[in-house]
């Protein structure tokens, strides 16, 4: 009775509330200390609260930057904080100081 | 072409003749969340409807998630009964984002017409006529409040179109912000709509 | 060189992003905490297991590349029961809304920490129903207002740690969003501890809780959860009225008993054993 | 100024969502007590009812659950409060076992369903009617429901205060069915054109308590269980129970009083039926249908008629018990070649009308359940299909 | 001296109740998971999983509730284990919503019903069919539901294989009708004569999990979601979802996905039905019934067959999708006269065979609702008047 | 002179004795503490309402002489908030076994008791289900047999004392059918008390509990209690261990915290006020 | 539409799960120090095992008697603890020491 | 005359002609609660049917809840099918209590046999034949256990009426009690019942 499982039907429907797809967080070749994926980001300014030496700053679209880089200690707390995922250290960076990720 | 697609094109473009003949008037309102969508539909059917006393259904779509703000209000205004409740071909669409303009300029009728925020409109479609107004513009530069943009569309669309009598949506405005403190704002921004509507009403005819 | 970072790869980053969350929501930031958690005791995505229900917060299934199951309103945990009781090899985790784990699915929450059974339960406290727009739920302060509490809120709120602790849960921890690196190892120890392990954490809903009781702006909301957070060993020495309105964060039980699964599992053996003879 | 928000002759006027629209009926048909829980489309009624209860005295309380609601709410109609629930697809489903209680201990109460798309938590933002059948077979066991439909939002006030009114007079549950479109949607809405009066308040028993049997039906064969605490002490049970309320176990009195639960509705159908109808005098393609989708089928009848096709509509005010004889009475009268089942979703009231007609007439469907509305066109396709068939 | 217990072609014999059956047959399917909640009159299956399952190294759990039962089952059977709960209307009630969950997500589940008299708490120790329509319709939202049924404990045996092997066949729930008597009545079964593949385990996904879609579905319309923990990730949920186990608001998608839920099991309704003929062949009265009432039934079909009445019986092993087919073709085959349903309740099978056959043969019913079983002269009265009629 | 006795007053006694419960159940003892409670509160039979769930506790509607209400399975609770919150001034009294508010009414009971709603509970607490023949619940003891727990219990049971507390609940005590007086006064404290209350009697099932646990005679099960019982003054200075199955009994809880419907009858005060200005 | 209760129907079927109708506990003029409804005892023994002064004892039958009613001190236990309402204290009994109920 | 009454009279006395046909044979055992009518039921059930081959439905009907011991076991043996499996017409009634008897005895086949406990009987019925034994009597006496008075029975109805084979009823029992400390004891009541049974047999033919 039973039939084993066929391999899919080739007629993926592109599927998805948010309406197609949308730019991946792929990590380019990039020097500064930390990498914002604007496309992910939703300006909700968190992460420029949460920074406990002040090196993030919004612009005047409120999109965030790191506006110090020198101050900032790579402490984490702005990509942990960040609901969006669209900060993460640069891996290429040299800073053997901190890795806590 | 999907099975929807196909769907939409054979059904949705149709308005019954019944409806054209009753007079129906399909009016579409779109821009983005926290726009204030919704309300403007509101305040617009209340006006027609209980100020003007003429038939109005106001409906709106909804994401997958009730909290999140829609961002399309369809107001049907007819002078008979009113069966379908939401805009089959448009015949005002008010557009506050390019992606609401374009969405649904597609969607009018030959001789519709589309009052779009300045911003919204990027590319020009050939089917109907369109008028942009720097809603948003004034609304932040004038009042320092950018969600007044729609209550200055909605002065707008009263002497431009003619749609609604200015008594009407001036009642229904201030029937809304009544015991809030913004009422003196939204008094001030509807008579902007206003003076805009008979300014662009007189540049255009 | 184009990759993705460490903590993406535990994302499905393909289409679902960015979420329906919205700007400032803290469910984000625990998902975060979650997959930080998870990466950091190198537990392998295939063998977790990431159960919901209906919410704002239960719409994480979405987004992290676990096995994931998105259920009814309340019933998270059951499901998760049934997954764990045939698989207790696997982490269950159970994410669950305040409305969710506590108003419609509160029974099934006193259950499973009576019954120690080894899920760890994230409860994303953000006071209020978010998703079906800002209804009371029973962790909304006295007094402050919904959309079905537009008088100010005259229901008293649960304390969920008390009640998870009244109930027999093992582990029981509360931390809040705005401390989050404590937040994510809480769900470590949550994850490593035998038995029910319940974590709750306050989050912030800027969109209706804050709204509704003028702190719109997420970070208003975050500096309410610092301000008012008050570490355990001290909250110890406060009076019940210095602590009124307080969140006070910290582990409050980390107990070793016997978890659920293998408690049968000795069962079986048992009687397993006596059939043989 | 104020708009003027009073009608010619007299009545308030209101622009308003069909939720909010329940919410009114049910005050003006004297709701005092809602409980539920929240949930998509149909928490504006819980909403509305929070905020207009205290003004009136009345109480609102959002409960833990569903199962919790219609418990208070059973409970708050046997302490003699007019009571109401609202809530959409899985919270009836919840809902059910209690509902089925209140069958039991005829119990008037109102229960909203605002369908959305459906099963399970389906499409929560878009507009089905999926619980067609579920308003009529949900619940275990043999019992008789009652639901009632509207299709504009001016209906959706006038079928609230309907709902009690039939819910007091046959002392059992009513559903109001309506859908996430009517729900959301806003209309002009009159209010208070019903008499104060509509819905009776139920004689107090006028025997002594000594003799008082709860469930001692008058000649109609519904029974008006006295509210508690008012010196007529009883006991109610889900139990099949005696006129006394204590369970018995006595084929020949369960038999009897299974019976007596299903004949007094059954018995006086007439009085629940209600529908509308729209050309039928002529028409030989007659569209069946209720709330939402019966707009739709308006649009498609007034299209077609205008293009000559005797096309008519029969949009439902009462679903169950199924009005099939004046439905049967109409389409005797007319000159029938087909039926059409319009709705949206994949074919339930088709069930008894195909039931109701068996070959005699052809029938047709037309369904949507994409979470959009049906639109005249795709009803007026199916006709002209049968025209040509 | 003990009882020789092996039937004569070597297979273990038991004398048990229909309860004790149904957990054999279970057992012998593969059911390795069972969480449930006790309630009359089904617990006798809870206690006998309780005993066996941990000799098999299954599990065996009693939740806090029916609501918590199912959810479990649901979820033992995304981990792969083969599972089932038992209860009776109450539970099934509060069952309702999960039940929809497990059809959205396409999760084989057994749900066995032993009915026993209702609405409400009703007649908890008494036996009824009143649940039948509950079975197709209960939850809401369009689903399509399977439901089987057995009149012998024999046959419990056999039928409880038979819905494990329909729930993994179409993925889906199915339920398992049985009632009061049948579950409590003892009779003599011969266990193991099914083949011990007869419950076929799905193949593993043979793509690699990056491309795997857990609701890519064969031709023949059914996706079997790999178990959870084995390599392939992947999302389940009750919204409307794409093959990926996303939530979906796109109108075409819905569409079509519904549509595939439902025609998974309604284009293979012939590999579901089954039903059982008695004397069908010159048939002038046909007796339509399941499980107890079909008992009743046969004793009036052999009785009348004595007396020379062409009488004939079609017992129904599966339910739902109600077997209209089979039966039309059965009754154009023979010499139909009226059709007769029998059940243990009000009426509920009644519907789908009106509308089944319209107007074309005449229907009588014969129904008791008291708790007692019917009886087969209470049947042959009924063919009775027909005859004369 | 022919007359009933004051107690036989209160009963339905016409039609309904005996009783359906076994011999030497203490239900029926727990019924007559009910009464005697309110005969001696002079407290009107009209103002009473007795509202249950199912189960052989929950019988007790068809026997007393108040206004009765035989729910569903868990669900009394929440009947009897809708008949609360209609009439304030009624005294609602909930009695329920121990799986019918523990197991499937779990969640009303810490709601009820959240909301500090001035209902009265009485929780028969036989340790086991009775009504549908002796399956475990969920304060049967750990090892204990019962026909679901066929090699004995292996699911840690509630604390119902301590579960109340933690919702919520103003006024809790536990006491047995043994110390029948003490039972009698705690309801009688509990019906005066503003706000949930919440009485625990442990009582006996010698048909089911007993029978399988090898005392099937009431007078064991009465000892057993009187053997277990600890007042919570001496319990105060014993270890866990020494209290280890052991039952606490005594007033636990006694606090004075605005009752749910007076909560409600202010909020529409204040509200109806606003109206007026 | 409504309709006013009316009286009721003159056909009350006798009900019960009980069977029938049982001997009521009316009090007989008797003068005893306690009462015993025996068609309401169960014979559980719960009464004789209670009673703190041994005034109790069980008759073959396990039915209870009062054996010692001088030892009876009318506590109440007894009464009280009767689940089935088949004790009472003789309200025409004559001894004002003790009045618990 | 009630509904049901009537309803009863109407069908429950008769059986149909194909079950006499097919040898139906209608047992029903009836007592008290706590006197084990299922149980001997069940045994009896359990010996025709596996031990002697025929064909056997066992039901009993339950008091309104679950947990009340049902004070009546049906057991109907055909060699044909069963298909109504309760009693209809009775054949052998086995009653322990007064109750028993009397509710039952009126629903005799003409030529049916009660089996009834001495102390059942007070009146007597015309329509079938009664033998009255003393089981609960030697039950007490001799074994001291009222309990087993209903093994008794069974090994009574063996030999007196033949209905089932010694050797299976007494494999049942041994089965039933085979990991019971109750074992000999049982075996001993069944002997005796035997015993009885024969003795009677005598007497009466
Ligand atoms: C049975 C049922 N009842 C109600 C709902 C509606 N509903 C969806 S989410 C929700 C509550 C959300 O609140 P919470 O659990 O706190 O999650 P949040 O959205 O705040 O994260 C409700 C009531 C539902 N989906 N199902
Ligand atoms: C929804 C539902 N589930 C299950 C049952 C069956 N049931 C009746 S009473 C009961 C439990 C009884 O236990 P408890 O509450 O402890 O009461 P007791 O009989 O011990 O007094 C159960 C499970 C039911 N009636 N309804
Ligand atoms: S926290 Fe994240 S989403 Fe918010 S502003 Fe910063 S980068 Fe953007
Ligand atoms: S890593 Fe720490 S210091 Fe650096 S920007 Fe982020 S929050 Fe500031
Ligand atoms: S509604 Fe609140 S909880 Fe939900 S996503 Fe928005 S902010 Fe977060
Ligand atoms: S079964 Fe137990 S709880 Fe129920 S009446 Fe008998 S002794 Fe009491
Ligand atoms: S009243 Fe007290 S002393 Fe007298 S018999 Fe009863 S228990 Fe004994
Ligand atoms: S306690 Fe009551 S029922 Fe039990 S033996 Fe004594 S008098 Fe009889
Ligand atoms: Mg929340
Ligand atoms: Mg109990």
């Amino acid at each position: 009775m039973a039939k084993p499982v066929s391999p899919p039907v080739n007629r993926v429907i592109k599927s998805g509330e948010t309406g197609g797809e949308h730019p991946a967080p792929i990590v380019p070749h990039f020097t500064g200390k930390l990498i914002f994926f604007y496309s992910w980001c939703k300006k909700c300014g968190i992460c420029t609260m949460i920074c406990p030496v002040g090196a993030l700053a919004e612009r005047e679209d409120k999109t965030p930057y790191l506006a110090h880089p020198d101050k900032c200690t790579h402490c984490s707390l702005c990509w942990r904080i960040c609901p969006d995922f669209a900060i993460i250290k640069n891996p290429n960076w040299e800073d053997k100081k901190d890795g806590s990720e | 072409m999907s099975h929807q697609d196909k769907r939409e094109k054979k059904n949705r473009k149709k308005k019954t003749p019944i409806e054209e003949h009753l007079g129906r008037y399909d009016i579409r309102i779109s821009g983005a969340g926290g726009q204030g969508i919704i309300s403007t539909g509101m305040l617009l059917g209340e006006a027609i409807s209980i100020g003007d006393g003429k038939n109005v259904s106001q409906s709106q779509s909804y994401g997958p998630e009730a909290r999140g703000g829609a961002t399309r209000a369809d107001i049907i205004v007819s002078d008979g009964d009113i069966y379908f409740p939401e805009c089959q071909e448009i015949d005002l669409l008010v557009a506050f984002t390019p992606e609401a303009y374009e969405k649904y300029s597609t969607a009018m009728k030959p001789d519709g017409i589309i009052v779009a925020d300045k911003n919204a409109v990027n590319i020009m479609v050939g089917q109907a006529k369109v008028v942009t107004v720097p809603f948003i513009e004034i609304a932040t530069k004038k009042f320092k409040r950018p969600i007044v943009a729609n209550i200055i569309a909605l002065g707008f669309i009263s002497t431009f179109l003619g749609i609604v009598s200015q008594k009407s949506i001036k009642d229904a405005v201030e029937d809304r912000f009544a015991s809030s403190s913004h009422l003196e704002l939204n008094m001030k921004a509807i008579e902007e709509g206003f003076k805009l509507g008979r300014e662009y009403k007189k540049k255009f005819s | 060189m184009l990759e993705l970072s460490d903590v993406h790869r535990y994302l499905r980053w393909k289409k679902r992003f960015p979420t329906v969350w919205c700007p400032g929501c803290g469910i984000g930031s625990i998902m975060g905490a979650i997959i930080r958690a998870v990466m950091d005791l190198n537990i392998s995505k295939d063998d977790v297991a990431l159960v919901s229900g209906i919410g704002c917060s239960s719409r994480m299934p979405v987004y992290v590349d676990f096995n994931t199951l998105h259920t009814t309103h309340g019933r998270a945990i059951p499901f998760a029961t049934g997954i764990k009781l045939v698989r207790p090899d696997m982490k269950v985790i159970v994410v669950s809304g305040d409305g969710d784990a506590l108003a419609i699915g509160g029974n099934h929450f006193i259950h499973a920490a009576r019954r120690n059974i080894g899920i760890t339960m994230i409860l994303i406290n953000n006071s209020i129903y978010g998703m079906t727009g800002g209804q009371v739920a029973p962790t909304t302060p006295l007094g402050a207002f919904a959309h079905t509490m537009p008088y100010g809120n005259i229901d008293p709120d649960f304390n969920p740690v008390e009640l998870a602790m009244a109930a027999g849960a093992t582990f029981v921890a509360r931390s809040t969003v705005y401390s989050i690196v404590q937040t994510t190892n809480y769900i470590k120890k949550a994850l490593q501890h035998q038995g029910f392990s319940l974590v709750e954490i306050i989050s912030q809903c800027p969109v209706l809780f804050g709204r509704l009781n003028k702190m719109p702006d997420p970070k208003q909301l975050l500096k309410w959860q610092k301000d008012n957070s008050i570490p355990l060993a001290k909250a110890k020495n406060m009076s019940p009225e210095e602590l009124e309105g307080k969140i006070i964060t910290g582990i409050f039980r980390e107990e070793d008993k016997m978890e659920y699964t293998q408690r049968y599992a000795e069962l079986v053996k048992r009687v397993q054993s006596e059939l043989e003879d | 100024m104020a708009l003027n928000r009073i009608s010619s002759d007299g009545h308030p006027l209101m622009f308003v969502q069909g939720n909010e629209a329940c919410v009114q009926g049910a005050l003006h048909a004297g709701c005092r007590f809602f409980a539920g829980y929240p949930i998509t489309p149909s928490t504006e009624i819980a909403e509305g009812m929070a905020r207009e209860l205290p003004k009136l005295g009345g109480t609102f309380i959002q409960m833990e659950d569903e199962i919790a609601s219609i418990a208070a709410i059973i409970g708050a109609s046997a302490a003699g409060a007019r009571s109401m629930t609202a809530t959409s697809g899985p919270g009836i489903s919840l809902m059910l076992e209690n509902i089925g209680f209140a069958y039991m201990i005829q119990m008037p109460i109102v229960v909203v369903n605002v369908q959305r798309g459906g099963p399970s938590t389906g499409l929560p933002t878009k507009l089905s009617q999926s619980d067609t059948m579920q308003a009529r077979w949900g619940t275990h066991g043999d019992f008789t429901s009652i639901a009632l439909a509207a299709s504009t939002v001016q209906e959706v006030y006038d079928m609230t205060i309907r709902a009690f009114e039939v819910a007091e007079h046959f002392s059992t549950p009513v559903f109001l069915l309506l859908d996430e479109l009517i729900g959301h949607m806003r209309e002009k809405v009159v209010l208070n054109k019903h008499d104060n009066q509509a819905v009776v308040k139920h004689a107090f028993p006028e025997i002594p308590p000594e003799w008082y049997l709860p469930y001692t039906e008058s000649l109609d064969l519904v029974s008006h269980p006295a509210p508690f605490g008012k010196g007529y002490r009883y006991n109610m049970t889900g139990l099949v129970h005696d006129r006394a309320g204590f369970p018995t176990s006595i084929p020949a009195e369960i038999t009897e009083r299974l019976e007596t639960l299903r004949n007094k509705i059954l018995k006086h159908k007439r009085e629940i039926w209600q529908l509308r109808e729209y050309y039928t005098e002529d028409a030989k393609y007659v569209i069946i249908a209720y709330g939402s989708a019966a707009r739709a089928a308006r649009g498609a009848v007034e299209s077609l008629r205008l293009k000559k096709t005797k096309a008519g509509l029969i949009d439902l005010k009462s679903i169950w018990p199924f009005p099939d004889e004046p439905i049967k009475e109409i389409l005797d009268r007319c000159n029938i070649k087909s039926v059409i089942v319009a709705e949206n979703n994949m074919g339930q009231l088709i069930h008894p009308v195909r039931e109701m007609l068996g070959g005699s007439v052809k029938i047709a469907s037309v369904n949507r359940y994409d979470g959009h509305p049906l639109e005249p066109q795709e009803i007026i396709n199916v006709v002209k299909e049968e025209i040509y068939a």
